[in-house]
C-alpha cells in the first residue's frame, strides 16, 4: 500500500533524476535523518551535491532558493514546520513574486517552497498551523496542496516544473495516509478529474447532490467520512470537489457541482475568517444558491498542545456532517 | 541543610527523572506531541537559571525548556499536568512541553523570535529603572535566526541588561553544528561590542561562579553578555531520533553532569537525593493523573 | 482645516502625556525628523526617554514590543512602510497573539503596531502595498484603520489601551485629508456610528439605498465620490458603510443598509483574492442578495512605479461606480 | 584614448549629472515617488562596480542603486526612461527608481533580504562550477536586518563566491549610524570566518585597487568576503529630506569624489568629460521624452 509519504518521496527521486537543475535545501534534510517528515530521504545520498542541508535560516535559505531559481536552477526549499513560513513572507512576497512580475518582463523564478502543515497529532499551538492563508491571493505566487487523490509525488513534480514560484503544502495527516489516485472509484464514489495541470477532482455518488462540500488538502478524507455518513444517516447526497491548486483556483468543478446543489459547505483546517473558504464563497457568490453557503474550520484560537481540546478546536467530520445539514435546514435572512 | 553541592546534585536529578518519567509517557503513549529533554545538560540550567531571582528576572526559553523551568522555581505538577494534557497544567494543557509559562518564565517553541521579545524585557526593566535582567536561552542552531543579530544589536545600541545563555550542545536537531555554525559561536556577540565568554564544562560546581560572574555583569553593568557553555545532550533530540554516533555519545556519558557529582557526594546524599525525588515525582504525577483532560473552557475559548 | 495627519499626531501627544506607559519605537522618528510621515513630529523632543528611535530591524522592534508590553507598558511600534510588515509576520502571529492566548491564561499584551499603507503616489512595487489582508482573521490580533471619518487621534488612542496586541492601518493618502470626523454631514449625506470602540459608520442621503457600499480606510473617500457620482449621473442611491475595526469586525452595520438595498460592492485598496472583501461577502452571504455582490480591489500584479500605470492597477472611483452598476443590471447565475 | 582616471572622472560625472538630473525633475514635478542619489558615493560605485564582469557576475544593489547600475553598464535611457514611467523604461516603468533589473542587475528597495538571494545567485555560480561572482550592496543601515547574518553564515559555510559590499555613510536616513550599529562594521563579518577588509576614502585611484583586490579575493578563493568602504553621502536621503549639521556636510564636500579628481586631471579632460556627459544625457533625457507614457499591457497586465 502506497502512502502520500511514499508518493511525495518517489516523485522528488523521480524529478531529481531526470532534471540535474533541481536542487534540495532544507533544514536536516541529509540522510540518515532525511528530513523532519522523511519526504526527502535518500536525497542527500544519490545526489549528494544537490541536497543542502542548511541552518536554522528560514528566510535565508528562501532566499538563496530565489538566487538559484534566478541562475535556472529548479530550487525546491523545505521549510521544516509550516508554521515557519511566517519566515519567509517578505522573501515570498517582496521579493521572489516581486523579481518574477515588477521588472516589466517575465523573470522566470522557479522556486518551490515545500511545507508540512496541520494539526491533530498534538504539537501544539507553534506547529499545528495552517497558515497556507498567508500566501493565498499572493499575485504571483501559486499554492498547491496535495491530497490523496491526485498522485502526490506528480502533484510535487509539475509544481518543481512550473516556471513561477510556488508554495507547495502537505497535511502532515496525510503523510501515512495511502494513496487512492490510481483508483476511479473512492468509498462509493467516482471520480472524476479536470484536464489541469494541478486537477479539481469531483467525487460523486452518481445522484443528484443535496449539498456541495468543497475541500483541499488535509480536510479531504474528513470530508468523505463526511459524505459518507451524511448518506447513510441523513439521507443527504454530497458531492465532494476537492483542489490542488488552491491558490489562485478554478471554479469551474465547484460550479457544475453547484448548479446542482445549489448548497455548499468549504471545509478547510486552517482557521475560519479570511481563510480560504472566504475567497471560495466570494468567487461562487454568483451563484443561485438555496442556502447560505457554511464554512467549517478552525476556531480562531491558537491550537492547544492536548488532544482533547485540540479536538475540540479542530474541524472534525461532526461539524462538516452538521454544517451540511444546515445547508438543507436554514434559509437565506 | 544540604550543602550547595547537595543541592544541585538533588535539583539536577530531579530534572532528570522528570524529564525520564516524560520520555516514559511518550513511550507508553500516554501522551502524544512531542517533547525535548535537557537530559545531559542540566547543569547548565541549575547553575545559571537557579541563581536569578524569578520575582524579579526573566527567562525567555525555547523547545528544549523543562529544565529552566524547573531551575527557575516553577511548579513540577505544572509541568505533568500540562505535558499529560490535564486541567491542571501550568498552562491547563494549552501549551505542552514547549509553550511554559509562570510568572516571569515564558518559552515558546519557535525559535529566534524570543531574543527581540527578551530585549523588550530587559528594556522594560531599564526604564523602570528596576534590577531585573532578562535571560534569552539559545543553543547552537538558533544562532541561524536573523533576529538574533537584530537582538545583539539593539542590547548593545540600549544597553539593555540582557543575558543571551548560549546551550552550545554541538547539535541543532540532527544537524552538527560544523554544518549549521560557521566560525565561532562565542564570536557572534563581539562586533556588537557585548561582552562575550565561553566555557566548556558540563561540571556544575564549575558552571555556578562563571554563571554567576555573567549574571552580576549584566546585573551591575546593565549591560548584555552573551554566555557561551559547552555541553551536550544526551538524549535523543525529541523523542527517540538520533544517529550520533554511539563512541561519541560514550565519550559524553563521562561528562554527565550527575555522573560528575556522584563521584563527588555521600552516598547519603545521594540515597536521600533519589528518594527525595522519586516521593516529589510521585506525587506531581498523581496530581496529573488525578486532574481532568483539559477542555477548551473559559475565558480563552 | 485639520488633517488626519493633525489629528493622529495630537492623539499621540496626548496619550503620552495622559499615559506614562506609552513608549513609542521605530525607525527615524526622533525629531527634527520626526518620522517618515511625521505621525510621530514632536514626541522625542516631549518624552525624550520614551521616544527610541531604532535600528532597521522591523521583526526586533516588533519583538521588543512585546517584551514591553509584558512589563506592562503600552508600547508602539512604528514600521515605516506597510509592505515591510512581512517582516513582522512571524513576531505577530507566532509570538505577541500566541503569548496573548496560549498560556491558559488572558496574558495582556496591549502592542499596537503602527503602519502607513497603500499607494497613489509613486512610490513602486514595495513601498506602495495594502498588506493588512495577512493580518485579517490571526486569531487574538485586532485590525483598526483609519480614515478621516472617526477622529484618528482618538482612533489610535484607544487602540493603544486597548489589552491585546493590534495592527493601526494609515493609509498614506488620508494623511493629508482633511478631518471629517466633526461633522455630522459629509457631501449631503447624513453620518449615523455605531456606539463601538471603534465604531462603524453609515452615510447615507435618507433614501431607501439600491446598493450598499462597504469599505475602510484609504477608500473612504473614494466610495464617497463615487456614491455622489452615482447618485448624481445614474440616479442610484448608496448608502456608504465604512468600518474601522477590519479584522474582527462586526456585520451589524452592513446587515443594516443590506436589508434594504440588497446590493453590495465591498471596496478596497488591496489585491483582490482573499481581501477583505472575501471575507465581508462571506460573511454576509446569509443575507438576501438581489444580485452578486461585487468586489473591487487592486488588481494582482505588483505596483508599478509609474502613475500612468499605477492608475490602472488600483481601484478607481470609476471602478466603484461600474461595480454598483453592475449590482443593478446583473443577475444570479 | 582615456587613461584610466580620466575614465573614471568622466563615468563619475555622468552618474552625478544624471542624478542632479533626476533630483531636478522631481523638483519639476515631471516625476512622483521617491529616488535615492549617490551623490558622493560615485567612487564607490565605479571603483567595484565597474571592475566586474556584466557576461558573468551578478549584482544585487538596494534602493540607492543608480550609480551600481550604470557602473555595471547598463541602459542609462533606460534608468531615465524607467525613472520619467515611461515605456522605454528598463523595466517599462514598473520599477522606477528603487526597482531595476538589467541583464545580470537587480535591485529592490526592500533592505535586508538581497542579501539572501545574492547567496543564491553565488551558490549557483559554485554549482554550476562557473567562475561569476555575486555583490549585494549595502549600507550601515542594512545592518539591522536579521537575513543579513542568515547569509554570512551562509556564505561563509558554504563558501560562496559573494562579495558583501558595505558603503558605510555613516546615515540611514535621519538616523546616524551610532543610533543605528553597535559596535564594528566591518567586524561584523568576522565571526563567521570571513575575510574583512575596510577602506576610508572617497578617492576612486584608492579604491580601485583595493576593490580589485576584494573581487579578486572572491573570485579567486571562491569564498565571501566583506568590504567596508568608509564614505558620505552629500544629497539628501532621498530628495530633500536633510537635517545634518552644514559643517559637517561642508566638511565632507572636500572629500567630493569628483572634486578629489578635478585637481589631478587637465582642465581638457574635465571640458571633455563634461561635453561627453551633457551629450548622453541630453540624447538619453529626449529618448526619454519621446517615450510614450507605459501603460499595462502585455504578459504581465
Ligand atoms: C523557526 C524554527 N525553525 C525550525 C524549528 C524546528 N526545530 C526545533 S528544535 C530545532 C533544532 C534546534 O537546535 P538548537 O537551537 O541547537 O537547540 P537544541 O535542540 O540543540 O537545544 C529545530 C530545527 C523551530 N522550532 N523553529
Ligand atoms: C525593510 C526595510 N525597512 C525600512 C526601509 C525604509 N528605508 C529605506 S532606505 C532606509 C535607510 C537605509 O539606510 P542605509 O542602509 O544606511 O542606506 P543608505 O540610505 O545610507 O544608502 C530606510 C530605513 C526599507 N526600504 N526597507
Ligand atoms: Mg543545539
Ligand atoms: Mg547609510
Amino acid at each position: 500500500m502506497k502512502r502520500v509519504l511514499d508518493s511525495l518521496n518517489e516523485g522528488f527521486h523521480r524529478v531529481m533524476k531526470e532534471r540535474p537543475e533541481v536542487v534540495v535545501i532544507g533544514q536536516d534534510i541529509l540522510d540518515p535523518y532525511g528530513g523532519a517528515f522523511k519526504v526527502t530521504r535518500g536525497l542527500s545520498t544519490d545526489y549528494p551535491e544537490r541536497v543542502i542541508t542548511s541552518p536554522i535560516s528560514e528566510a535565508g535559505i528562501t532566499g538563496v532558493g530565489i538566487g538559484l531559481a534566478l541562475q535556472k536552477f529548479r530550487p525546491v526549499v523545505e521549510v521544516m514546520f509550516g508554521d515557519f513560513t511566517t519566515l519567509i513572507v517578505d522573501q515570498l512576497i517582496n521579493h521572489g513574486t516581486k523579481i518574477y512580475a515588477m521588472y516589466g518582463q517575465r523573470v522566470p523564478l522557479p522556486l518551490t517552497v515545500r511545507t508540512p502543515m496541520g494539526a491533530r497529532r498534538g504539537y501544539g499551538p507553534t506547529h499545528s498551523q495552517s497558515l497556507e492563508r498567508l500566501f493565498m491571493g499572493v499575485p504571483g505566487l501559486n499554492v498547491v496542496a496535495v491530497s490523496p487523490l491526485v498522485d502526490p509525488g506528480e502533484l510535487l513534480t509539475q509544481v518543481i516544473l512550473s516556471d513561477g514560484p510556488s508554495l507547495f503544502v502537505e497535511n502532515k495527516t496525510l503523510y501515512s495516509h495511502p494513496l487512492w489516485s490510481e483508483e476511479s472509484s473512492i468509498q462509493g464514489m467516482k471520480v472524476t478529474r479536470s484536464e489541469d495541470t494541478f486537477p479539481s477532482c469531483t467525487l460523486s455518488y452518481g445522484e443528484e447532490p443535496d449539498v456541495t462540500l468543497v475541500t483541499y488538502g488535509g480536510m479531504t478524507p474528513i470530508c468523505l467520512k463526511a459524505a459518507a455518513r451524511l448518506r447513510e444517516e441523513e439521507e443527504l447526497i454530497c458531492d465532494v470537489v476537492i483542489l490542488h491548486e488552491i491558490s489562485p483556483f478554478k471554479v469551474d468543478a465547484i460550479g457544475a457541482s453547484l448548479r446542482k446543489s445549489r448548497r455548499m459547505v468549504v471545509a478547510e483546517e486552517g482557521t475560519y475568517s479570511w481563510g480560504w473558504g472566504a475567497e471560495v464563497i466570494a468567487r461562487l457568490s454568483e451563484y443561485r444558491f438555496d442556502a447560505p453557503p457554511v464554512r467549517v474550520a478552525a476556531r480562531e484560537v491558537p491550537i492547544p498542545a492536548a488532544r482533547s481540546m485540540e479536538d475540540e478546536v479542530l474541524p472534525q467530520v461532526r461539524d462538516v456532517v452538521a454544517a451540511a445539514i444546515q445547508t438543507v435546514d436554514s434559509d437565506l435572512r | 541543610m544540604l550543602s550547595q553541592i547537595e543541592t544541585d546534585f538533588r535539583d539536577m536529578l530531579l530534572i532528570r527523572r522528570t524529564e525520564e518519567l516524560i520520555l516514559q509517557l511518550f513511550t507508553e503513549g500516554k501522551v502524544s506531541g512531542t517533547t525535548h529533554t535537557c537530559i545531559g545538560q542540566e547543569a547548565n540550567a541549575i547553575a545559571l537559571i537557579s541563581q536569578l531571582d524569578p520575582a524579579i528576572d526573566f527567562v525567555m526559553s525555547n523547545h528544549r525548556c523543562h529544565g529552566h523551568y524547573l531551575s527557575f522555581g516553577c511548579s513540577l505538577e505544572g509541568l505533568l499536568g500540562e505535558i499529560m494534557g490535564r486541567a491542571n497544567g501550568i498552562c491547563g494543557g494549552r501549551g505542552g512541553s514547549q509553550h511554559l509559562k509562570s510568572g516571569n518564565f515564558f518559552s515558546n517553541g519557535v525559535l529566534g523570535g524570543g531574543a527581540a521579545i527578551a530585549c523588550g524585557l530587559a528594556l522594560g526593566e531599564k526604564l523602570k529603572k528596576q534590577n531585573g535582567i532578562a535571560v534569552w536561552c539559545l543553543s547552537d542552531g538558533a544562532l541561524g535566526e536573523g533576529v538574533v543579530y537584530e537582538s545583539l544589536n539593539m542590547a548593545a545600541l540600549w544597553n539593555l541588561p540582557i543575558l543571551f545563555f548560549v546551550e552550545n550542545n554541538l547539535y541543532a536537531q540532527s544537524t552538527p553544528i560544523a554544518l549549521g555554525v560557521a566560525g565561532s559561536v562565542v564570536d557572534r556577540a563581539k562586533p556588537f561590542g557585548i561582552h562575550a565568554d565561553e566555557i566548556d564544562t558540563t561540571d556544575v560546581e564549575q558552571l555556578r561562579p562563571w554563571c554567576s560572574e555573567m549574571i552580576e555583569y549584566v546585573r551591575t553593568n546593565r549591560k548584555p553578555a552573551w554566555a557561551v557553555v559547552d555541553t551536550y545532550r544526551l538524549a535523543a533530540h525529541s523523542k527517540g531520533d538520533d544517529n550520533r554516533p554511539e563512541e561519541e555519545l560514550a565519550r559524553h556519558r563521562e561528562h554527565d553532569p550527575l555522573y560528575l557529582l556522584r563521584r563527588r557526594v555521600s552516598d547519603a546524599c545521594i540515597e536521600n537525593a533519589e528518594k527525595w525525588v522519586e516521593d516529589v515525582l510521585a506525587k506531581a504525577a498523581e496530581a496529573a493523573e488525578n486532574s481532568p483532560a483539559s477542555t477548551m473552557d473559559g475565558e480563552l475559548s
